[in-house]
């Protein structure tokens, strides 16, 4: 163990550091939740996504808004993950941790590579905090800690003794600890302050006690780096090629926010988003009702109930209709869906999935609302479901949402999740001129029109919105005639127009992009996966064949319905792997259509794939190793016991 | 002639002067012969001319009910929805597009039991609607069932030992969600339902009209008592706003107030002490007073019990949004690029 | 065509009456609502049944309460098929069809068989009522009735003469018309009176007038026959030959109610049944809310949410908690049936299918809701799902329904459907002491007891219900720690749990009866079904077979999990056929589970299938003939347009 | 010590003398510090032993909010549902087992916005259990957005403009679903909370208390106008029966009646004219005055709006059975047989 560093101000000339190159390094900051972990996180990514690498994110929240302080519940953590190449998962393990008090450790080191650096702050190890973290001795002090690279620094006192004189008590000081911690590992790993101070300096300008405060910890947290001999190695990772552009960084969330305002000002239709607020979906609610001034109204409904019957009395008066919620939200939503389904109009649904059944973690992700997006309505009734599969994707899937139930008038379900929703990567800032428009166009009263009559390339009724004149007609959820829309219970006509609204669906698979495979066209094993699981397998099955592995991967951003070459590129390969993190949901669809044998990983844990845990089933499937066994590390949780 | 624009740049084209029939759609109406909601449709189409609202701005939207078959007969817009949710529909139609005049029908079933909910939460936002709940203290489409305002202890397909519930008084929950136009009218009296529901319809802001329907299928005579023509000036009350309240064949009667309780007054020869109607007070407290009033007690208030004004949802949204527009100057590209940027090149 | 019979009071001797035997008769009534064609069609049913034959019914009525008297969607239907042998369907198509109007004429001489027996009120078709039923000429006279045997006989002009000098105007004397048409056929098929004499004395015993009015239009119905010449035939069908036993009629809604009553004797626990009214489902509610002596409290909640929320509330208070619905209302219940899931509480859902999506056509059967109950609910989420399949087995299936949800902890759905719930037939009633007793058992407090330690071979929780002194415990719908309970968010635990919850209905497997084929255990082909669907695919394989074709039938009336033989009985075939009421909701399961490529055969159309449909698929499978088509005559619903 | 049997047959136990430690469960309380809910749940925990029910007879049962982890921290059997729907699950237990004491723990979203309507239909029924509202007027456990008991204009994370629309009133809804006993009281009055709870959960019938919480977080000092120490007298109205309504440090300030609107009396010399509270009128007009009241126009009234006797639900359906069982003698193998049979040999 390292010896901390209190009699650092004694030293004189700072110490010669050897300084390591690195591809990649996976840092997670851990603390309590009132300790400003996400702050640090943040402005560490943002700090290195300037200096130019390529940066994936995954914050984790504690359930509670407040656990008690220095409570395994009240953990809070942010991983990132940098690379001078092109990474897409927020690292498989954390190289390094910092743990703000024993609890952040307990509920953390789990997950720490072994022989990973781990920086505590040594004053929080006090009686009172292990014994909230259910310690029964000191892991510092009884050698637990023996297979990583231990940094104990006394963090909360340095911090103090660097705020002297600021006219702040303790518990003000102790707030600024963050800033101590990320100045030390921007050191660490030879990053400027300058993006943070830059940002400080707006965010505290109106209250200069703590941006003093804050800068003071900060400056202070980096000259430890620099001047102590506590750190042996600097680490360079130098900065990745990425393409030329405007960068900035986007969560899912936001990117879905903002897909969506595109999507309306692409299509001159004003955006209406109805909603109730639900974790993970809830940002997607503040981040619209922030954009009034481009003609976005929010509806915040009394349920989920109200906000899509709201959204489909928006989308009935000819407007870009939106309703957005996470899994038990859409299940309340399913009724109403359907009638949205019967009439016939273009909706979309946004649904953050989180682990469920029922509440279940409502703070970790999962894929497990495929089947109930599919199939959960009574009725033989298709939606068209799109996802994401990375965050900034949520930008374009979005406006592709809305082109097909535009085009299609049909609800399209958006498929996102908790890790898509809440993680966030560096992104190449498009330029709407370069997307195209979206088309659609309210019905005329031209002779003959009738409101359930059909395009006959896309199957679309028209859209004959209240406000034109010779049009006043009547919709619902009861049977209707083909053509004139009158209440209908003949036989035949039922048979048709439920082939004819689930045959709006099928006819999408003209209109979207094939499946495309990263890989060779033909081989031993194809790995199919869908959402935000695309880093981790796109990164698995890239490493499989960097070691000579014949395997090719696919990502499904369509999963209702399918691309047209799906078939042909399942049939191209002798195996066919599919993890998701739920019971095996596309696998049963994909066997059911195409009768093919695919082998389902599942992993129902709340928590993203590792990297390395899907090469060990990719191995498995190619014989190259025993069956593979999910290992979940006691008490790994970034958060909650 | 008079000739307005809606959203969406749709020309609303030129008013001209309409008529009931106008209002008569191609639909064969399907209620059981004898049907309340027929007096209904009937008042209604002759009142929609008088608003002078084109008809292809106006909508009607409904949930599932006898009742809520009302959009089919109307030649307007129309939404047959599904069951207790008329009332979302129409508040994110008319949030959307605040320039259309939406109606909502509903029956004591899908208004007040599985859609309860939403009324409450429509009232309290005073989005401009105006909705009609058809109450015939019976679930009519599937076949007699209590209802939220079926009596205590009534013997129906779904209670053959009596119902074990108190009912709840429509005008009541609208006045405790704040509504901020209460009204009650009954089938039977065609003029006095016409003229309520055209006030209804004027009213800027929600306004909730409660119709006293029979059901004569399920639920007969509900109203007979006091609401067949002979005995309807002895045993309702019909209110007037600023007048004092009298009812009676030759108004002899009046309405005064003990305490907080209402009591008759037979053969009152002059109008002092007598309670004056205003629907208008802030404060809903004589609205709640009336509300208390049942036959056969009392005579039973019909009209409109509240009127008052007040900034509507819709109107509010809509100056947010066109404040935000006026200020913020949209720039879409500005926005993708708040916050932290880098140039890569 | 034959002339009508004004002028039979003339005749002197009544004319002599071939006799003709016949194995197999379906008649159908139809009228306007007004017209008691239900009560024609019932008490025709009771006396063929009395008499021995074996009967299937399928009631049909109008979506509208009372629709205009006289109109299209106004016609109520019956139809009736008897036999004096084994039959399983109420018939393809009618024999006999009685049309009291032109619009019942219109909307069901589509389905009456070619040659087949039309009796009419010729009465009735005046010129209003041919206009109400848009016929532009009157069809007893324009020669479109040439292809069958048109009886026209004045119906109402005769009733009325027959009740003369009855203190009824011409409206009361109408409303007996049924009676007399009830006589007719009864008089047709020599089935005596006396059952029908019975019942009405009973029925209108306090009504002396309307008593004496029906009975005097039945006998002059059955006098008609007996003394004209119009029928030149009669016809026998004799009695079937039955297991011995006391035997009684039965509609599915009628069975299922029993069957859960049934259920809380087994059980000795009260029954709870929180409904909210929905056609096809109010019967059940309506039937148990008269069984309060037998415990049976029911709650008529305020929306479906609520009932399955009491039922929920009941659950966990100890009791035999059951809740009920149709599609639109199964939608709703979704998010708080997970909540049953996550709790692993003993619950039942009825879903009595009908015609979807959303509000669909309410009064048509359907069995479109099989995968909304698989997979309705977001996150991984499975119940038992089972399904009668005739409208007695509802008794029998109910039971089961709560011996699994009771043994295992598990909700179970119990997928009914508008045909089978309003269907009737004849039933050997049984007896309770046959039938074996339910096991359960609640929690005690014995040392080391938790809540969510689960029973080593089922799978289940413990039953801790609130009044038991030591057992005080928290449940809820957030992921629970396996054993103790408490909330957890550990990776490994809610992987663990989403296993176990899923395990539990999959452990059922071996508590189920295997699936049971009818006809080869080996061959070309197996007609594969569940629900509803039975009569008219046993009935259309055991044709088939018939004709020497190697085809057996299976009928699942287990879908989650499905036997255990399964899929070693689908392998034994050269091909699979599974027709049902949808788009191929069973058949995604099947080819998804078992990869074995089984051809669905749909039918969307509100109506069950008819025997020849499903031997004409048979055919196409077997390569007998070119692709099979659905044909839906014109206007052939048996009511609405 | 008593002993009581509960349903199934189950014995609930002898009941020994219990103490607030007693209904402390082993779960670490997971609120952040300083929030109301401490305080409540404190009170609750302290109120239980006077009941003098076993624990094992006593179920909370919540829906989804900050509010309803309470159930986790009460040593009793405990429900934490679904949002919006603990009372329909507590309808059903407490028909099915009268003999349960039941407590429904809710928020101002969880039983105010999503379950709404079944707050109304269980207090029309007047369903015999104790309903307990934590208002804090936001959402706390999502993180700030705002709730329909926001203020109308409040700025909150999904609302950046303001609110647009005029919040509801818990008592309001209350008394018009015709709730038997209605109170508020608020979290940093420990002494009166705890005696308000103690009289809710005496109350047979639907109880209702409104508990004004503060959420530090998301909307702290929302009642501190009016609720902090000292302040109290002389902002909140302490209702007491019986007695005519005065307020202020030293009871100086009283409340009369000018028609239908109550005025304040400064510096009341005698109780002549003040309104005397009775909340035991079956007419709920008193309690809809004093709902009106709101600070600073008024002192807050706090305290016990109405409490009535009425027959509960669960009593009314457990009597229909046992009359039924007592008259009707239930024989399964009759019932099968009703109805027309025949014998095949
Ligand atoms: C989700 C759902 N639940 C239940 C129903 C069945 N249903 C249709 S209308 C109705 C009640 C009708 O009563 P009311 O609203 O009073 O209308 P009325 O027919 O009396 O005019 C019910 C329960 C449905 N269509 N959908
Ligand atoms: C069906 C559903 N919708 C939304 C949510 C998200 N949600 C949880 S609690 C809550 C509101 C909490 O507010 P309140 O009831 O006032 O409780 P508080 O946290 O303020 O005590 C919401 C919207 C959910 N869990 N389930
Ligand atoms: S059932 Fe009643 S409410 Fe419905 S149409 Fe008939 S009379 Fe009217
Ligand atoms: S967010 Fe507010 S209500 Fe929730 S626990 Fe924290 S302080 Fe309490
Ligand atoms: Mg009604
Ligand atoms: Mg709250």
């Amino acid at each position: 163990m390292v010896s901390n560093g209190l009699m650092t101000t004694e030293m004189h000339s700072p110490p010669e550091h050897v300084v390591e190159e690195l591809d990649r390094v996976t840092i997670r900051f851990a603390g309590d939740s009132g300790d400003g972990m996400q702050l640090t996180g943040t402005q560490f990514t943002r700090t290195t996504a300037v200096f130019g690498n390529d940066i994936a994110t995954l914050p984790d929240y504690p359930a509670e808004i407040r656990a008690p302080t220095g409570s395994l519940p009240g953990v809070s953590g942010f991983q990132l993950s940098f690379s001078s190449s092109d990474i897409r998962t927020p690292g498989d393990q954390p190289d390094v941790l910092v743990a703000m008090n024993p609890a952040a450790l307990k509920t953390n080191l789990g997950d720490l590579v072994p022989g990973g650096l781990l920086i505590v702050d040594e004053d929080e190890f006090n009686p009172a905090n292990l014994k909230k973290a259910a310690y029964t001795s000191n892991p510092l002090e009884d050698g637990s800690l023996r297979g990583f690279q231990v940094v104990a620094i006394h963090i909360t006192r340095q911090n103090e003794l660097a705020l002297e004189g600021l006219p702040l008590n303790a518990a003000g000081k102790f707030k600024s600890r963050n800033f101590y911690a990320l100045g030390l590992i921007l050191w660490l790993y030879g990053r400027p302050l300058d993006t943070t101070v830059k940002w400080a300096e707006e965010r505290f300008g109106r209250s200069p006690e703590t941006l003093d405060a804050n800068l003071r910890a900060l400056y202070a947290g980096h000259a430890f780096g620099e001047t102590t001999e506590v750190f042996h190695t600097r680490y360079e990772v130098a900065p990745a090629t990425v393409r030329p552009g405007t960068y900035r960084h986007i969560s899912g969330n936001e990117a879905t926010a903002l897909g969506f305002v595109a999507a309306s000002i692409l299509s001159g239709l004003p955006l209406f988003y109805g909603s109730y607020p639900i974790t993970p979906a809830s940002d997607v609610l503040h981040e619209l009702s922030k954009l009034k001034s481009f003609g976005v109204k929010t509806f915040q409904a009394e349920d989920e109930i109200a906000a899509i019957g709201a959204a489909i009395g928006a989308a009935y008066g000819g407007h870009l209709a939106l309703t957005g919620t996470s899994g038990p939200g859409l299940a309340l939503k399913s009724e109403a869906l359907n009638l949205a389904v019967m009439t016939e109009l273009p909706l979309v649904v946004i649904d953050v999935q989180r682990a469920g059944p029922s509440t279940g973690m409502p703070t970790k992700t999962e894929q497990s609302d495929l089947l109930q997006a599919m199939f959960g309505r009574n009725g033989d009734s298709a939606v068209a479901i799109v996802a994401p599969c990375t965050p900034a994707d949520c930008f374009m899937m979005a406006i592709e949402a809305f082109r097909l139930a535009l085009k299609y008038m049909v609800p399209v379900v958006f498929l996102s999740d908790g890790y898509l929703g809440n993680g966030s990567e560096p992104w190449r800032i498009p330029s709407l001129s370069d997307i195209p428009k979206l088309d659609w166009e309210y019905a005329k009263p031209v002779e003959g029109w009738q409101p359930y009559l059909r395009n006959p390339e896309t199957g679309a009724r028209t859209w004959a919105v209240p406000g034109q004149k010779g049009l006043e007609h009547r919709i619902g959820g009861l049977e209707k005639s083909g053509q004139n829309g009158d209440i209908s219970y003949d036989p035949r006509n039922h048979h048709e127009m439920t082939l004819a609204r689930m045959g709006k669906v099928a006819n999408m698979t003209r209109d979207i992009p094939p499946l495309e495979v990263s890989g060779p066209s033909e081989g031993e094993l194809l790995v199919l996966g869908w959402g935000g699981t695309y880093g981790a397998i796109s990164s698995a099955v890239e490493a499989a064949r960097s070691q000579g592995k014949s395997v090719a991967s696919a990502h499904l951003r369509y999963l209702n319905p399918f691309p047209a070459n799906i078939e042909s590129v399942l049939r191209s390969y002798k195996k066919v792997l599919i993890p998701e993190l739920n019971t095996g949901q596309l696998s049963l669809l994909i066997r059911g259509m195409f009768l093919v044998d695919a082998v389902p990983f599942n992993k129902i844990s709340g928590q993203p794939f590792k990297i390395r845990e899907i090469q060990g089933k990719i191995d498995e499937v190619l014989g190259l190793r025993g069956p593979y066994v999910l290992d979940f590390p006691q008490g790994s949780a970034l958060s909650g016991g | 002639m008079t000739s307005t624009v809606s959203a969406n740049g749709l020309l609303a084209g030129d008013l001209p002067v309409l008529t009931r029939k106008d209002f008569v759609s191609d639909q064969e109406v399907r209620w059981c012969p004898g049907c309340g909601d027929y007096s209904i449709l009937a008042q209604m189409q002759k009142m929609l001319p008088e608003l002078h609202v084109a008809k292809e701005n106006i909508v009607f939207i409904s949930g599932i009910g006898c009742s809520s078959r009302f959009p089919y007969y109307v030649e307007t817009y129309g939404f047959h929805s599904i069951h207790g949710r008329a009332l979302t529909i129409a508040s994110g139609l008319k949030t959307a597009r605040p320039e259309l005049k939406v109606f909502v029908v509903t029956g004591d079933g899908d208004g007040l039991s599985i859609g309860g909910n939403h009324l409450l939460h429509a009232m309290r936002r005073n989005i401009d609607l105006t909705v009609v709940l058809f109450n015939n203290r019976i679930y009519g489409l599937t076949k007699g069932q209590f209802s939220p305002t079926s009596e205590f202890g009534k013997v129906t397909k779904s209670s053959p030992y009596g119902t074990t519930e108190q009912p709840l008084n429509p005008i009541r929950i609208a006045l405790a969600a704040g509504a901020t136009f209460v009204a009650r009218s009954v089938d039977r009296d065609t003029k006095h339902l016409e003229e309520t529901l055209f006030k209804a319809a004027q009213h800027k802001g929600i306004s909730f009209v409660e119709v006293y329907q029979n059901c004569n299928i399920f639920n007969d005579g509900a109203y007979a008592a006091f609401a067949e023509k002979d005995v309807r000036q002895e045993r309702m009350l019909f209110l007037e706003d600023g007048k004092p309240m009298r009812f009676g064949n030759n108004r002899e009667h009046g309405i005064r107030l003990n305490g907080f309780t209402p009591e008759v007054v037979h053969d009152a020869e002059s109008d002092d002490g007598l309670i004056v109607h205003d629907a208008t007070m802030a404060n809903p407290l004589l609205a709640n007073i009336l509300v208390g009033m049942d036959y056969p007690n009392y005579p039973v208030p019909i009209g409109v019990f509240r009127s008052v004004e007040a900034p509507t949802y819709d109107e509010l949204v809509q100056k947010q949004v066109d404040a935000a527009k006026a200020k913020e100057k949209p720039d879409f590209d500005a926005l993708l690029r708040s916050g932290e940027t880098w140039e890569v090149s």
